[in-house]
């Protein structure tokens, strides 16, 4: 009971912190653009202000496209709970791997790209199309990312995985410097950030994301807006838990949760930093380029697979 | 054995009748009766044969055992059911001014004297008469081949006659070998070329005489058979002649070439000691079976595509009777009733094809199946029966023969496996326009007897969902006669 | 007592394809006669599969038909009982959906009669093939199955296309069933006897269990449509009635890997580990080409079947992996590959039948084949349209729907790799998974494309615009498939349970604990290695959604929705041409992926007389363009150059028959 | 044993076998077709009269009816028929192109050589004195054959069949004394019928093809022309 309960607080804190997290980025890059920038929990404001709005849905949109941001936001949120963040052994771990957390955003980006495509405007079309090509090459090179580390710790659920890490002296295994490489890359793509998308950007030569929910507004923008940053979230706890798993709590005592919490801020405060600094060091790439960068993905992932088998296995 | 006699003598009463009455309005309808009575006679010889055992006439000149009498029987029913549909057919020509009564006369005459020779050639005991059958049988057919007076036709018939004739008089040279090794064990014997005698001093008789003759025959009868390369005649005197010729050629003549020689295999291998009959034999029937597989490719005539098949087919029974073996011999004996029976009817559909689309020209010949779904479903399902489809009996057969083969010689396979494939997109490559899409304009409805097609397609269907007792207990003891051990 | 039902399944079917020929003027009658005994038929088979797949012993018979030395087997064990079961659900599914279905045809220029008397036939065949436990009757089943089906996918003869395709079709059925007949030929060789029974116990050497393992590798593989021997597939099933092509495409291919596992798994036994590498490396290519075939399609049908490829392969790769562990000792791991495969059997039957249906739906309603003509149809079909989102998200392999679980179980398998000794195997098999991802990656992204382009946006053509819903019997058959389709994802525990009798058939030693932690986990390996709760996700899902709809609630009615035009950029309002086409949508793919199709690309710049370019794009197969074809001209030139022999000199003739005489006379005498 | 040894009614057995194969050589140069007949009646002359022989030395009466079937077919009626027809066809005067007579005759020889090599292990065994003849019956035999290859004309194809016929006849009577008698009748009935089946097809060669050269058969083949 006290597992679900806490499973359920887990899910909240990592819904609600993700807008800061998103605010964070943001802010820092400001902040290194040498610009004011808003304040970090400004996308609480924007979220509220976009609820409080009301829904314009185009004449040729049919039901696909009202549903689409209940879908997307639901299943993130699912998404969010399967997580361990702050502690392992939460019972909702166990109801899906990580395998299935990809088959989450999977679904969520099939309705999404639907919505897309639902109006019937060329912006929806190029959106989607260019979302699924990205995201079936980003895929198994995270699959494979995945499962390097998979056979090191034998299992594909993330508590068991952040538990044996945990559990296990520290020892560098270099495959996971290849997964983690690898990884980072795919998340980027994933989330939608710079090198590859950028989210601050109506461009139709470049926009990807914001293509597909051009159309949306009031409530309905909001909960996809939700949706992405929960996504970053998700993304930026599950490389903080999985390459430094330290100070996760193993058990439920108050003292170790605590710990787990500032632990993870901490962690993704600077995650958020490091990728606000990229962002700003980098330059978004052609959409043409973006195979080459994901083949990348892959290619680190495949080595990381390789050196494992040649190198770790005895 | 009054049935045996009756049925040879019923025929040879026809012919005469035919020869000297001449053509009149019913001569079609007797023609029928006649056959039926000869296939009834057969029946009751049948009945005999299976109640008591091998059949002797007092003077040893007949031998029915279980290895004729089924194919006698089926001779007496494709002779019936050929003559169920050349009645129609033939009066139809008569119409179209194609043939007129003289020639009619010397058609009926000469189709009850063409079965006459095949019956005897079945039942002879004297492998001579055998011979003069069979030579009779060419000579009964020839004219009937260049009935059309046509250029082709008389070129069919030339060809036909002369390559037959020079092949069969080697045959007779291969028999005459065998007399002359049959004489030097049973000295002075009038019966020294009886076959009852012969097989029971198989192994004393020469060998290196019965290598000579067995090549002589083998090219001899080969000929007939219509084996790569002394096929030549068969797809121009299949392609010319009236249809319920084809019908029978195909059906019955080359069957009782084929019997000709695997009773000589049978009387030979064993006094031979080695297996050099079986090699020939696969070697021709491999060399037949693809070649004429190929060749299907090129048809433009539909009775000649046909011959084509028949070749390839027995070309897949010689290959079967060489690898030899109860399984292969037990195949290549079904298949001979089962091909026979097929492909009769093949021809009898297809004889109403060319009627209803005025010519025998394949790309002619479109949409049957929506002009007269009758000729075509018939046409169709014949069609897949022959390419070996079950549940037809053909697929049984050739089940067999496959897998003797890949028993006995797992390398004759692949070709095996090719020819087929080959022969059957040979033939349905053309058979699909023809039956299938929209028919062109001015193509008209005959009136067709499907009968026999049906009667045909019924049995084959039932040999290859179950064979029934009596047949398979026949065809293993010819089975056991040919390899010496059978599958029962 | 199943084994009877199964024949009454067999007999109804058969009636239902003879029973009209009574009447066989009227179309009425037959459609009235044939589909609810092909229901019937459905029933009893599903009945009698369940029960078989129930019950440990597998019972059997002998019927005096057949050879006389041999008469046919028949015996109904767990394996059949589920590929019996699964044949005769959508059978089912299809007598529920087709007479309303095949209304169009009876104005069509041909009979009914046909095409029920064939399907009845088909049916039947299919059943027998299940039923069947010796090799000439499984040969006779097996070909009654194929010709059946090439007379029905030959039906509406009077295109050209469609006799091609059939033609095509048979042919490779004709080969597919001659290797097959070579497998049980090695068999029998070596088991004296053509029984199931004397097959089993037969003991081969390695090198002749490895030719007939290939033998029926090939055969059962030319029908199944695995790459590069499935150019029949696309062909085949956009032309056939689309009842039928789910029976072939849903069904069929089914019955083509139940040959296969039992060929391998019960006759064959001892599996090398090499095959299982085999059959791997087969199945990762046909599912990625497959599914990247798939994507340049416009044709609905043809997409489908492509689609089929795709999924046939994801089915033997669960067999490869499985054959993999079984070859090198795992037996738990072995079952848990097997299953996966018989899962995803199972889950394909249901959505790519629920797909065809839909597309015949489509194709009916709006009269057309080409995706680039349709669009918006959502709101003309609605019913159609939800079912087949259903369809589209199962096959996606998204949870939670049935697609989803079976790949998980394979990734599961495949995942445990590292146990086996051979490294390089466990390296390789990880990156066949990833395969495995890209695939399902693809698919969604096709999938997208379909829905997207065939029922979202604006309609492009005149038809499409004036579709309108179909009638009940057809939106019955298609719900009751979407239906199973959600079931069989949520309750992915249960069908493992069952499919554990099968997997216990063959790998008696060692059982994965997957159904170990009760009906709401799946737990492949164990509880810690991994573990799936469908019902709980989507529990969640819902959770989530009602909580986000209740925080919306409030708002909803302070701010109902308002309906306006989409933002056109100010120029112009928008129209149906603007939108993006599937050709389009798939451009970034086809230029990644490249070298995967031979493309042949042209574009006319507009000009003086001439508004609007002009671009054409044509997708081939190279297994057609590279093997097939060239066989072909290869035949005929061989043909071309033996006919030769054939001049018409009759001097020649003869001159061949005195050479050969020569010959043989010489070789005789020396 | 040697030549010498033989009764003198063998020796002239065998001197006649020699005949008979030079008269198949003429058959194979002849060029003129009256001359072919004819040179065809001499042949049937010598056959008939060998069976006679082989009649008396054996004692074998049956073998005089086939020798005089022989004298009646193959020296009279088929002759007879074959004149009148080319008479009547008016072919007498065409003249038989050879195709390079001396190649044709070497080849002759070599049959010649390679059937003798052939039946030799037939001569071990044959306790015939005229089993040599059994060679030369066979190389009658495939001259025949090399007739009907080499020559164009259907009267020639038709006299090289009955040559063969001939050598075969021969080889019957030589190596065992003859067929069977019902064997011998019918073949004598088959010649019949097939000489008068010739008879009809040259008449419909002559209206249908409008020649009697067998080069212009060439109506039904495979290669595309």
């Amino acid at each position: 009971m006290k597992g679900w309960l806490l499973a359920l607080v887990q899910t909240g804190l990592l819904a609600f912190g993700a807008p800061f997290l998103a605010g964070w980025v943001k802010w820092i890059k400001c902040r290194l653009q040498s610009r004011q920038g808003p304040p970090p929990w400004q996308p609480y404001r924007d979220l509220l202000r976009l609820f409080g709005k009301e829904v314009v849905v185009a004449e040729a949109a049919s039901p696909i496209f009202r549903i689409a941001p209940y879908v997307v936001f639901s299943v993130t949120a699912l998404a969010c709970s399967v997580v361990p963040m702050v502690a392992i052994g939460l019972p909702t771990a166990a109801i899906a791997d990580v395998i299935v957390l990809v088959g989450f955003f999977a679904l969520g980006r099939f309705f999404l790209a639907l919505a897309g495509m639902d109006v019937g405007t060329s912006f929806g079309g190029m959106g989607s199309s260019r979302e699924m090509t990205i995201a079936s090459l980003a895929e198994p090179a995270m699959l494979l990312g995945v499962f390097t580390l998979a056979m090191t710790v034998r299992s594909t659920n993330l508590a068991s995985m952040i538990g044996y890490l945990i559990e296990q002296p520290f020892q560098l295994y270099p495959s996971f410097v290849f997964a983690a490489m690898g990884l980072v890359l795919v998340a980027v793509a994933e989330t939608g950030r710079i090198p590859v998308d950028n989210p601050a950007t109506h461009l139709e030569l470049t926009m990807v994301h914001e293509a597909m929910i051009l159309e949306f507004s009031g409530r309905h923008l909001a909960l996809m807006e939700w949706g992405a940053m929960l996504k970053l979230m998700i993304y930026s706890v599950l490389l903080c838990n999985l390459f430094l798993p330290w100070g996760v709590a193993v058990d439920f005592a108050p003292l170790s949760l605590l710990i787990g919490l500032g632990a993870i801020t901490l962690k993704l405060l600077l995650l958020g930093t490091a990728l606000a600094v990229a962002e700003t060091g980098l330059a978004k790439m052609r959409l043409f380029r973006v195979p080459q960068y994901l083949g990348l993905a892959f290619i680190l992932c495949l080595l990381g697979m390789l050196s494992h088998v040649i190198l770790e296995v005895n | 054995m009054i049935a045996l006699y009756l049925t040879l003598l019923i025929p040879l009463a026809a012919t005469l009748i035919f020869a000297l009455i001449g053509h009149w309005k019913h001569a079609g309808s007797l023609n029928l009766l006649v056959c039926a009575a000869t296939f009834a006679t057969s029946l009751s010889c049948a009945v005999d044969v299976f109640n008591n055992g091998a059949l002797m006439s007092p003077g040893k000149l007949f031998y029915v055992d279980a290895f004729n009498v089924y194919l006698v029987l089926v001779n007496a029913l494709v002779g019936l059911t050929t003559a169920i549909f050349s009645r129609p057919y033939m009066a139809h020509e008569v119409e179209i001014g194609r043939v007129d009564d003289a020639r009619m006369r010397l058609y009926h005459s000469m189709y009850q004297g063409f079965l006459l020779t095949m019956l005897v050639a079945l039942t002879t005991n004297n492998l001579g008469l055998l011979w003069v059958a069979v030579e009779g049988a060419t000579l009964a057919t020839v004219l009937l081949v260049s009935l059309y007076r046509t250029p082709e036709s008389i070129e069919a018939g030339w060809k036909y006659f002369i390559l037959c004739g020079v092949g069969i008089a080697q045959a007779l040279f291969g028999t005459v070998l065998v007399y002359f090794a049959a004489e030097r064990v049973l000295p002075g014997a009038e019966d020294a070329l009886l076959w009852s005698v012969l097989k029971d001093h198989a192994a004393e008789l020469e060998p290196t005489v019965l290598t000579l003759a067995f090549v002589f025959l083998l090219v001899g009868y080969g000929t007939k058979i219509g084996l790569v390369p002394l096929h030549n005649w068969l797809p121009d005197a299949h392609s010319e002649g009236p249809t319920p010729m084809s019908a029978i050629l195909s059906g019955l003549l080359l069957n009782i070439a084929l019997y000709a020689v695997v009773r000589y295999k049978m009387l030979i291998e064993p006094a031979l000691g080695n297996h050099l009959p079986g090699y020939l034999m696969i070697g021709f029937g491999m060399l037949s079976f693809t070649v004429a597989g190929i060749l299907l490719h090129r048809q433009k005539d539909i009775k000649r595509m046909f011959s084509y098949s028949s070749i390839e087919h027995m070309g897949l029974m010689t290959l079967a009777f060489g690898i030899g073996g109860p399984l292969a011999t037990f195949g290549g004996l079904l298949h001979m009733i089962v091909h026979s029976l097929t492909k009769s009817a093949i021809f009898v559909t297809v004889g109403h094809a060319a009627h209803v689309a005025g010519t025998q020209s394949i790309d002619k010949i479109r949409g049957l199946i929506r002009t007269q779904p009758s000729i075509g479903w018939s046409f169709l399902l014949g069609v897949v029966a022959i390419a070996g489809f079950p549940p037809f009996g053909v697929f049984t057969s050739e089940f067999l023969l496959f897998s003797a083969t890949i028993k006995g010689w797992p390398l004759l396979v692949i070709p095996l496996l090719i020819g087929l494939a080959v022969a059957f997109a040979g033939l349905f490559r053309h058979l699909q326009p023809m039956v299938f899409g929209e028919p062109p304009a001015g193509q008209v409805p005959v009136k067709a007897n499907m009968l026999p097609v049906l009667l045909h397609l019924l049995v084959v269907l039932w040999l290859g969902v179950a064979i029934p007792d009596v047949l398979s207990r026949w065809l293993d003891q010819a089975t056991i006669m040919v390899v010496g051990r059978g599958l029962l | 007592m199943p084994l009877s039902l199964a024949f009454t399944a067999v007999g109804a079917a058969l009636l239902s394809g003879l029973l009209p020929l009574v009447r066989p003027g009227s179309n009425a009658a037959a459609r009235l006669i044939a589909f609810p005994l092909l229901g019937i038929s459905g029933i009893f088979g599903m009945i009698a599969g369940g029960m078989a797949l129930g019950n440990t012993q597998s019972d059997s018979i002998v019927l005096p038909v057949g050879l006389p030395w041999l008469h046919s087997h028949l015996q109904l064990d767990p394996l059949a009982g589920f590929f019996l079961a699964v044949v005769s659900l959508v059978t089912l599914v299809a007598a529920i959906y087709g007479p309303a279905y095949v209304r169009e045809y009876e104005q069509g220029p041909q009979p009914l009669l046909p095409l029920t008397l064939f399907t009845g036939l088909f049916v039947a065949g299919m059943q027998l093939v299940l039923l069947a436990a010796d090799a000439f009757s499984f040969m006779i089943a097996w070909e009654l199955m194929s010709v059946t089906s090439y007379f029905l996918v030959a039906y509406q003869h009077q295109h050209e296309v469609n006799r091609r395709a059939a033609f095509i079709y048979l042919l490779m059925a004709q080969v597919g069933g001659l290797f097959i007949l070579l497998g049980y030929g090695v068999l029998s060789g070596f088991g004296h006897g053509f029984d199931f029974a004397h097959m089993a116990a037969a003991t081969l050497s390695p090198g002749w269990s490895s030719v007939a393992f290939l033998l029926a590798f090939v055969g059962f593989g030319m029908k199944a449509g695995v790459v590069p021997l499935h150019v029949w597939l696309p062909q085949a099933h956009p032309v056939a009635p689309s009842h039928i092509s789910a029976l072939m495409s849903g069904v069929m291919l089914k019955v083509a890997v139940y040959g296969f596992i039992r060929f391998s798994y019960d006759l064959l036994g001892g599996i090398h580990w090499q095959w299982g590498a085999l059959v791997l490396f087969v199945g990762s290519a046909s599912a990625i080409l497959g599914v990247l075939y798939a994507l340049m399609q416009h044709d609905l049908k043809r997409l489908l079947a492509y689609h089929s490829v795709e999924n046939i392969g994801i089915i033997y790769m669960g067999l490869g992996l499985s054959m993999i562990f079984a070859g090198t000792g795992h037996q738990a791991l072995a079952a848990l590959g097997l299953i996966a495969a018989l899962y995803h059997c199972l889950n394909h039957a249901l959505f790519k039948s629920l797909l065809f249906f839909g597309a015949g739906v489509v194709l009916q309603q709006s009269h057309e084949h080409d995706l680039e003509k349709m669009g918006g149809l959502i709101r003309r079909l609605p019913v159609t349209a939800t079912c087949f989102l259903v369809g589209c998200i199962s096959i996606s392999a998204l949870p939670p729907f049935n697609g989803f679980v079976s790949e998980w179980l394979t990734f599961q398998t495949a995942l445990q790799g590292p146990v086996l000794e051979n490294n390089i195997l466990g390296a390789l098999i990880p990156v066949a998974a990833a395969v495995l991802a890209l695939t399902g990656a693809l698919a969604a992204a096709c999938f997208v494309k379909v829905f997207g382009i065939c029922f979202l946006g604006l309609p492009r053509s005149e038809k499409s615009a004036a579709a309108t819903e179909t009638t009940p019997g057809p939106l019955a058959g298609q719900i009751v498939l979407a239906v199973l389709c959600l079931l069989f994802g949520v309750l992915p525990t249960w069908t493992v349970g069952q499919l554990e009798h099968i997997a216990r058939l063959f790998f008696p030693g060692g059982m994965p604990e997957t159904t170990a932690h009760g009906w709401l986990w799946l737990t492949p390996v164990s509880s810690q290695v991994a573990s799936y709760g469908a019902p709980l996700v989507l529990l969640g899902i819902g959770l989530a959604w009602v909580l986000a709809w209740l925080w919306m609630h409030p708002r909803r009615r302070r701010f109902p929705v308002r309906r306006a035009p989409a933002w056109d950029c100010g120029f112009g309002p928008l129209n149906a041409r603007m939108q993006y086409t599937a050709t389009a949508f798939t451009m970034p793919i086809r230029r990644i992926f490249r070298p995967v199709w031979p493309i042949t690309e042209s574009y006319r710049a507009p000009t003086a007389e001439e508004q609007g370019g002009r671009y054409q794009l044509k997708i081939g197969d190279w297994a057609w363009l590279k093997v097939y074809e060239p066989i072909g001209r290869l035949l005929l030139t061989t043909a071309r150059r033996m006919a030769m022999i054939q001049g018409g000199n009759i001097r020649a003739y003869l001159a061949y028959s005195f050479f050969t005489l020569i010959v043989l006379l010489l070789v005789v005498s020396l | 044993m040697t030549l010498t040894q033989l009764p003198l009614a063998e020796q002239f057995v065998l001197t006649l076998a020699a005949l008979i194969l030079f008269t198949s050589f003429l058959l194979l140069a002849q060029s003129r077709i009256v001359s072919l007949i004819h040179t065809f009646a001499w042949q049937g002359a010598l056959l008939f009269i060998a069976t006679c022989l082989m009649a008396l030395t054996s004692g074998r009466h049956h073998l005089f009816i086939s020798a005089f079937m022989t004298l009646a077919l193959k020296v009279f009626f088929i002759p007879w028929q074959l004149r009148r027809l080319v008479v009547r066809l008016d072919i007498r005067r065409e003249v038989e192109t050879v195709g390079n007579a001396s190649l044709v005759m070497i080849g002759g020889g070599a049959l010649v050589l390679f059937s003798y090599y052939v039946v030799l292990p037939i001569r071990e065994l044959s306790f015939l004195a005229t089993r040599n003849t059994i060679a030369i019956s066979l190389a009658v035999i495939l001259i025949g054959m090399l007739m009907i290859i080499t020559r164009r004309k259907a009267v020639a194809q038709v006299i090289g069949f009955m040559s063969m016929e001939n050598g075969l006849f021969f080889a019957a009577v030589v190596a065992t004394y003859g067929m069977p008698m019902v064997v011998e009748l019918g073949v004598a009935f088959d010649v019949l019928v097939a000489a008068i089946l010739f008879g009809i097809f040259f008449f419909q060669l002559r209206s249908g093809i409008g020649s009697l050269d067998v080069d212009h058969l060439n109506r039904l083949h495979e290669v595309d022309r």
